[in-house]
């Protein structure tokens, strides 16, 4: 076992388990915290990948920024001792029966498909050819979704700030 | 190069994420945590981009850039969803999915 | 400038006239007004018609304007008369006209009472004058709608369900002539060439037998909803019983009238090889409407049931005869539909007129009331008795030229059916005369009745003007009788050339 | 050729009075409209008398052979080319004949109605509903052609039901009207069924034309057959049944004694004279084609027959006068009939129908009379029934007189007009059928008996104690009794057979003493029984009802025909087919349509469930939904 494969089934591991931790514990503010160490373990799995702007990004943006929005919500839409009610039995297992199948689908297809070996080479992904690239409009150029990205957050905030604005009556 | 683990791992590991989320959302019904699940979905759906990229073709950035590219989108997604969310909740002090049928019939 | 768009523009200015009215108490003036220029307006054209034929005018069709509507569809405007649409124009024109005084103490929402009611009888019109399929669908439409509103808003009893029932077995009839009609459409020009809606373009195409076949059905059971057909009848008690006054007149009147019309004037007329090799299957039910209807009545209480049993009887036996095929009888048919709908509209507001004054329609609950209301009671014997075909009134012209013409087929099974059919006119008088006998004749039975008031100036008109219609065909039906035959001539033809 | 056409002038005066009377009459005194009914009708009378006179006397007679003459044609309503319904006025002997009787017991009624119905309310109505019948039963008897008569018939039929309906306060006679119209509208079915069938295989309705020996009914007849007789068998019988609805043959008899509820002189006119003759008149008036098809004349014998000795004996058992004498109508008019039934064609072969139409001239005016008479006792007495009555001859002299004419009359005891004509119908049966001969000469005894059992019950018997002293009817009322006294007395002595023959050309009639002196004979017996039965109140009548005991009540109770008949409409038509028919039409028509829209209901209920406004359901349909067709797509569908 390479440490690669060591470290990938570390996070994979650490994933897997907090991920049926989030959606199966009855206190939100766990679940929320569970949701944290997944999204972590990613951004582990990311600089596994040498992706490390991304991991980066992962970590700032989605643990950083997220997880707390989540977290602030939950502090003002309930009562943290508060445990949720559990789901019904109705509800649970066609649920469930439909995930497992379904995740049973795509393994066996993935495990029958043949992978092709990689190809090229590779190179260090460094932030510069990011940045280049970013606002590049020519070939592997993301200029255009960089921009329209942009307006989509801005558009959020605004949207976000006005539904969650109190309304004067 | 990235050397030792097969795609497929990466695969099976964002299935598994993917259809935990998907339980997720069809089981829970606060709104907070159905958001958590999707938050899971995506991710799940990230790893997926970021390990085709790498193990595939290690030479373009695409998935990479898609990566960034969800991970913005996932936040103005949680922003606006957690606007809707306490506006409901101002409205009818919860935030139980199975009480918001007034879209019915 | 032709004089049938007035028949279709007077309805429209009345109502512009009504939405313009500032008193809700000058609306029935307006709708009056405006009805008695229809009324002149059809007896100038029943005149004009009967003088141009007088002076040898042999066009098949009288005062025809073409205009093209939509080109691409090849969809026109397309309008003229014959001897039978003229003297259903005059009957709509009676009706409407007895209608609007009928309905003349109507304070509930009055503006828009008349102006549906004022539309539905530019519908009316619009569908006996059109010569195109599309326009009178159209013209159909427009008559049909108005009566699921007038039945819901202003009617009585259970007038939700009814007005329900009736708009939604009325629809599916006039979704089972749209597709008949588009069936003709389709086939309306086998040689190659535009399609056509025009009635008489498709009459002279040669439609394939298989092809007629499978559309008569869709015609003739769709307009056969509206006559009452058994077993597609019964919105017609329900509907009657719920409607308001001048809606059962118009109705009964005139709108069942439309299912016979558009039976004889698309149905055999367009497809005459198949009407002659189905025409038993709807020859036995319609022998079954007529006795069954009229048995149906002898058991009811409620005036409207009656009243609309014997509707079934009667159109019963309008279809009869237009199966016949034959001059006579098809003669008697358009003439039954007149008589039945001038006498049914008469009954009709006497029933509302009775009822608007002891608020009741169970027979057995009124007695004696001749003597508090001998105006409306001897107008009720009249009308009871013209429908049970006495002679001297329009029934009786109407039932025996049926009867006759029926008989004169040569064939076994159509000769007993008209037997069978004949003998309703026992059941009738049975029924007649039972209600005639409970409710008119006796004694007073409620000291309330005693303070009844007789008929005001606008019911005797209203009234007064049915019974001149079923005295005036009853007592000379020969000039009725000739300018019908002159009508059907063409469809006679047509149903010949299709026998042979 | 003289011009009858002013003739159409004797229908359309009652006519306009019906008109006039019914729209204005109550604008005026009540008395107005009777002054101004009977005028007009004295118009109507004169012009017949005046018609009578010419015809017969002057010009009605070429060469030995009373013309049929068409006074007045007009189209009304075209059929076909050849059949088509004209409105005119047939001139031959029995059409002219019925115009004096109509117009003479019509003028005689409006007459006597003047005072009978004074101070009633609805007399103006009276008046008009009197000038309708008039003018109807007129149209009806000079009419050209066999739709015209139907016509008319069906329009004295509702003036019939409208006049008995008269007093429409009481449920007796509003029942009694509407079965009269109803059970002869059913006969009328059978009338018009038989015109339809005589119409399809002939092609007209004109008299002139079927009754021509060589016209398409006699010339040449249908070949057709139904049920081993010929069509033209069936037409006549059925046509037949028509006329016995009017005329009150058994079967369907019912209506006319219940038909007595009627103003008085209504009785009189419609249902003694006129209206109920008609049945005769129609059988008369297609004479010739009855006598090529004999079964359906022996048909006509037979009814005839035994509705005269049906309605005799229970004549014998009924208490309310009216309905004695509604039942002698009855009887009579069976004779009637029976004649038509038993006579030939032509000559003194033709002696049957000569001697019906005799028969039904001299009745008209003694039951006419007879009934009058009645009217006069109950206006006097206010009674109808016999027990209440008894020793009026004091009292009513006039009218004692005049019902003793009555009913020696119609007892045929010479030399009074029923004699004569009922003399003739005998010696024709004589002639042709032995059995038919032994009834009508039993009916003869019979009733003899049962008017004199009026006779002696009412003016004769013991003494009643009446509230107020019974006084004798004003003029108007009793110079109608005397006219019609005249008539029954002497009306005898018209030499018919030079007048009215089955083929209109006159014959000599000899009286056979051999067939009259048993008929006097037998009348004077029933005569003599009445007279030692109930001159003076005895036991007799109880004990021999009582020793008749069954039949006696079946006759009392009418044979229970009437309950025959309540079991059928009631029971059967009203309770098991119109009451099913409007339970089926509700609930399994209307049912099905009503389970049809439940159903669409029903179904669209269950789709909206589907849309129920849980997030999570829609999302795990979804995710199913993209599973099962991955699944699909993946594996099954390759």
């Amino acid at each position: 076992m390479t440490s690669n494969q060591f470290m990938f089934l570390l996070f994979s591991a650490v994933i897997v388990i907090f991920s049926i931790l989030t959606v199966t514990t009855r206190r939100i503010l766990r679940a929320a915290t569970f949701l944290l160490f997944v999204l972590v373990s990613t951004a582990g799995l990311y600089f596994l990948l040498q992706y490390n702007f991304l991991a980066a990004i992962q970590l700032t943006l989605y643990a950083g920024g997220i997880v707390v929005l989540i977290i602030f919500s939950i502090l003002l839409t309930s009562h943290i001792a508060e445990k949720l009610p559990a789901a019904g039995l109705m509800k649970k297992w066609p649920a469930a029966l439909v995930s497992l199948i379904g995740a049973a689908l795509c393994i066996v297809v993935i495990l029958q498909y043949n992978f092709p070996g990689s190809v090229g080479s590779t190179e260090r992904v460094n932030v510069r050819l990011i940045g280049e690239s970013l606002i590049n409009y020519g070939r592997y150029g993301y200029a255009l979704p960089f921009e329209v990205i942009s307006i989509l957050l801005i558009a959020a905030m605004i949207g976000a700030i006005v539904l969650a604005k109190k309304r004067k009556d | 190069m990235f050397e030792g683990v097969p795609l497929s791992w990466f695969l099976i590991l964002s299935t598994v994420m993917f259809f935990v989320g998907v339980y997720g959302f069809l089981v829970r019904k606060n709104l907070i945590t159905m958001l958590m699940s999707i938050e899971l979905i995506l991710n799940s759906v990230c790893i997926n981009f970021v390990a085709f990229n790498k193990i595939l073709y290690p030479e373009h950035m695409e998935g990479m850039f898609f990566t960034i590219f969800i991970i913005a989108v996932a936040a103005a997604e949680a922003s606006v969803a957690i606007a809707i969310i306490i506006n409901i909740y101002r409205r009818i002090v919860n935030i139980d999915v199975e009480k918001m049928d007034e879209m019915k019939y | 400038m032709n004089i049938l768009l007035l028949l279709i523009i007077i309805p429209i200015l009345t109502i512009i006239g009504i939405l313009f009215t500032r008193d809700n108490k000058k609306v029935r003036v307006v709708s009056a007004i405006g009805m008695t220029f229809q009324l002149i307006t059809a007896a100038i054209i029943i005149i004009w018609y009967l003088a141009e034929r007088h002076a040898g005018n042999t066009a098949e069709v009288l005062f025809a304007s073409n205009w093209v509507w939509y080109e691409t569809l090849n969809i026109r405007f397309y309008i003229g008369v014959d001897g039978v649409s003229v003297a259903m124009i005059g009957l709509t024109a009676m009706v409407i006209f007895a209608g609007i005084f009928a309905s003349w103490d109507v304070d509930d929402l009055p503006r828009e009472f008349f102006t549906f009611l004022i539309l539905l009888s530019s519908g009316v019109f619009g569908f006996f004058i059109s010569l195109d399929l599309f326009t009178m669908f159209l013209f159909y439409e427009i008559a049909v709608i108005p009566m699921y509103l007038l039945i819901g808003i202003w009617g009585t009893g259970p007038r939700h369900y009814s007005a329900m029932k009736l708009t939604l077995m009325l629809m599916g009839g006039s979704a089972l002539i749209l597709l008949g009609m588009l069936g003709l459409y389709f086939n309306s020009n086998p040689d190659g060439g535009p399609f056509t809606f025009e009635i008489l373009k498709i009459a002279k195409a040669h439609i394939p037998l298989n092809t007629q076949l499978f559309f008569f059905p869709f015609l003739f059971v769709g307009f056969g909803v509206l006559g009452a057909l058994f077993p597609f009848h019964t919105w017609s008690p329900d509907g009657h019983a719920s409607a308001p006054t001048a809606v059962s007149m118009l109705h009964a009147g005139v709108l069942m009238k439309l299912g016979g019309y558009g039976c004889y004037r698309v149905a055999i007329f367009l497809l005459p090889d198949a009407a002659h090799k189905l025409a038993w299957i709807f020859l036995i039910l319609t022998t079954i409407s007529v006795i069954y209807g009229a048995l149906g009545a002898i058991w009811q209480k409620d005036l409207k049931y009656i009243n609309a049993y014997s509707s079934v009887s009667h159109c019963g036996l309008v279809l009869f005869a237009i199966l016949m095929f034959n001059e006579t009888a098809m003669n008697g048919a358009i003439m039954q539909m007149i008589s039945h709908g001038i006498m049914t509209a008469l009954f009709f507001a006497l029933i509302g007129m009775i009822y608007g004054r002891t608020h009741t329609r169970y027979i057995n609950e009124m007695s004696g009331l001749m003597k508090v209301m001998p105006f409306l009671a001897v107008a009720y014997v009249i009308a009871g008795l013209a429908s049970l075909g006495l002679p001297g009134f329009s029934g009786f012209v109407a039932e025996m030229t049926i009867f006759v013409g029926a008989f004169q087929h040569a064939d076994t099974f159509h000769r007993v059916a008209t037997i069978i059919a004949a003998s309703s006119i026992v059941a009738t008088a049975v029924y007649i005369l039972r209600v005639v006998g409970m409710m008119l004749y006796g004694k007073i039975n409620k000291e309330e009745y005693e303070l009844i008031t007789d008929a005001k100036w606008y019911d005797r008109l209203s009234v007064g003007t049915l019974i001149f219609g079923i005295t005036a065909i009853g007592l000379a039906p020969l000039w009725l009788s000739t300018m019908i035959t002159g009508g059907i001539g063409p469809v006679i033809e047509k149903l010949f050339l299709a026998m042979n | 050729m003289f011009d009858f056409s002013y003739t159409i002038w004797i229908l359309l005066i009652p006519f306009f009075l019906f008109i006039l009377i019914g729209f204005w009459g109550n604008k005026f005194k009540p008395a107005v409209s009777g002054i101004v009914g009977s005028a007009g009708l004295f118009t109507s009378w004169i012009l017949s008398i005046f018609t009578a006179y010419k015809y017969f006397f002057d010009v009605g007679r070429v060469d030995d052979v009373y013309q049929q003459i068409i006074g007045y044609n007009t189209l009304w309503l075209r059929f076909t080319d050849t059949l088509h319904i004209d409105m005119g006025v047939l001139i031959d002997p029995i059409s002219v004949m019925m115009l004096i009787v109509v117009t003479t017991v019509s003028l005689m009624a409006h007459i006597y109605s003047t005072d009978y119905l004074k101070g009633e309310k609805g007399f103006e109505r009276f008046y008009s509903f009197l000038s309708l019948f008039t003018f109807a039963m007129l149209g009806l008897v000079v009419a050209t052609n066999i739709f015209q008569m139907y016509i008319f018939w069906e329009l004295v039929g509702v003036s019939s039901y409208l006049l008995i309906g008269f007093y429409y306060t009481r449920d007796t006679a509003v029942a009694a009207s509407k079965k009269a119209f109803i059970v002869t509208r059913f006969a009328d079915l059978g009338f018009l069924i038989g015109i339809l069938l005589l119409s399809y295989y002939t092609k007209t309705f004109d008299f002139l034309t079927l009754t021509s020996p060589t016209g398409p009914a006699i010339g040449t007849p249908p070949a057709a057959t139904f049920i081993g007789l010929s069509v033209l068998t069936w037409a006549m019988i059925l046509i037949f049944i028509g006329g016995a609805g009017k005329s009150a043959m058994f079967p369907l008899h019912i209506w006319l004694p219940d038909a007595m509820e009627g103003p008085t002189p209504v009785s009189a006119l419609i249902h003694a004279a006129t209206m109920v003759v008609a049945g005769v008149y129609l059988v008369a008036r297609m004479f010739p084609i009855y006598i090529t098809v004999p079964i359906a004349l022996q048909v006509v014998a037979w009814v005839g027959a035994f509705s005269s000795l049906f309605a005799a004996i229970i004549a014998c058992t009924q208490y309310d006068i009216k309905r004695v004498l509604a039942y002698s109508t009855m009887s009579q008019i069976g004779y009637m009939m029976c004649a038509l039934g038993v006579s030939g064609m032509g000559g003194h072969e033709g002696l049957g129908y000569m001697a019906s139409m005799f028969h039904l001239f001299t009745h008209a005016f003694f039951k006419a009379l007879l009934f009058l008479c009645a009217g006069a006792i109950i206006h006097a007495v206010h009674s109808n029934y016999l027990y209440g009555m008894g020793g009026l001859r004091k009292y009513l002299p006039i009218t004692h007189i005049t019902f003793l004419i009555a009913c020696l009359a119609i007892s045929g005891i010479p030399p009074f007009a029923g004699f004569f004509s009922k003399d003739e119908i005998l010696v024709a049966a004589y002639h042709h059928d032995t059995a038919l001969f032994i009834i009508e000469y039993i009916v003869a005894g019979v009733t003899a008996f049962y008017m004199f059992r009026l006779y002696f019950g009412i003016f004769w018997g013991k003494k009643q104690d009446y509230h107020h002293t019974p006084h004798e009817a004003p003029y108007s009322m009793t110079i109608p009794l005397i006219f019609l006294a005249l008539g029954a007395a002497f009306a005898g002595f018209i030499p018919f057979s030079h007048l009215v023959t089955s083929d209109r050309q006159l014959f000599e009639l000899h009286t056979e003493w051999i067939i009259a002196i048993p008929s006097i004979v037998i009348a004077i017996i029933g005569i003599g029984v009445a007279y030692v039965m109930y001159l003076k109140p005895t036991d007799i009548p109880r004990r021999v009802a009582h020793s008749l005991h069954g039949f006696y009540t079946a006759a009392y109770h009418k044979f229970y025909i009437d309950e025959v008949y309540l079991f059928i409409t009631q029971k059967i038509i009203f309770n098991h087919i119109s009451k099913p028919i409007a339970w089926f039409d509700r609930h399994i028509v209307d049912g099905s349509m009503n389970g049809i829209s439940y159903v669409t209901n029903q179904a669209s209920d269950r789709i909206r469930g589907f849309q129920s406004g849980q997030l999570q359901q829609y999302a795990l349909v979804f995710v199913s939904g993209t599973v099962i067709l991955a699944l699909v797509f993946i594996y099954l569908w390759t």
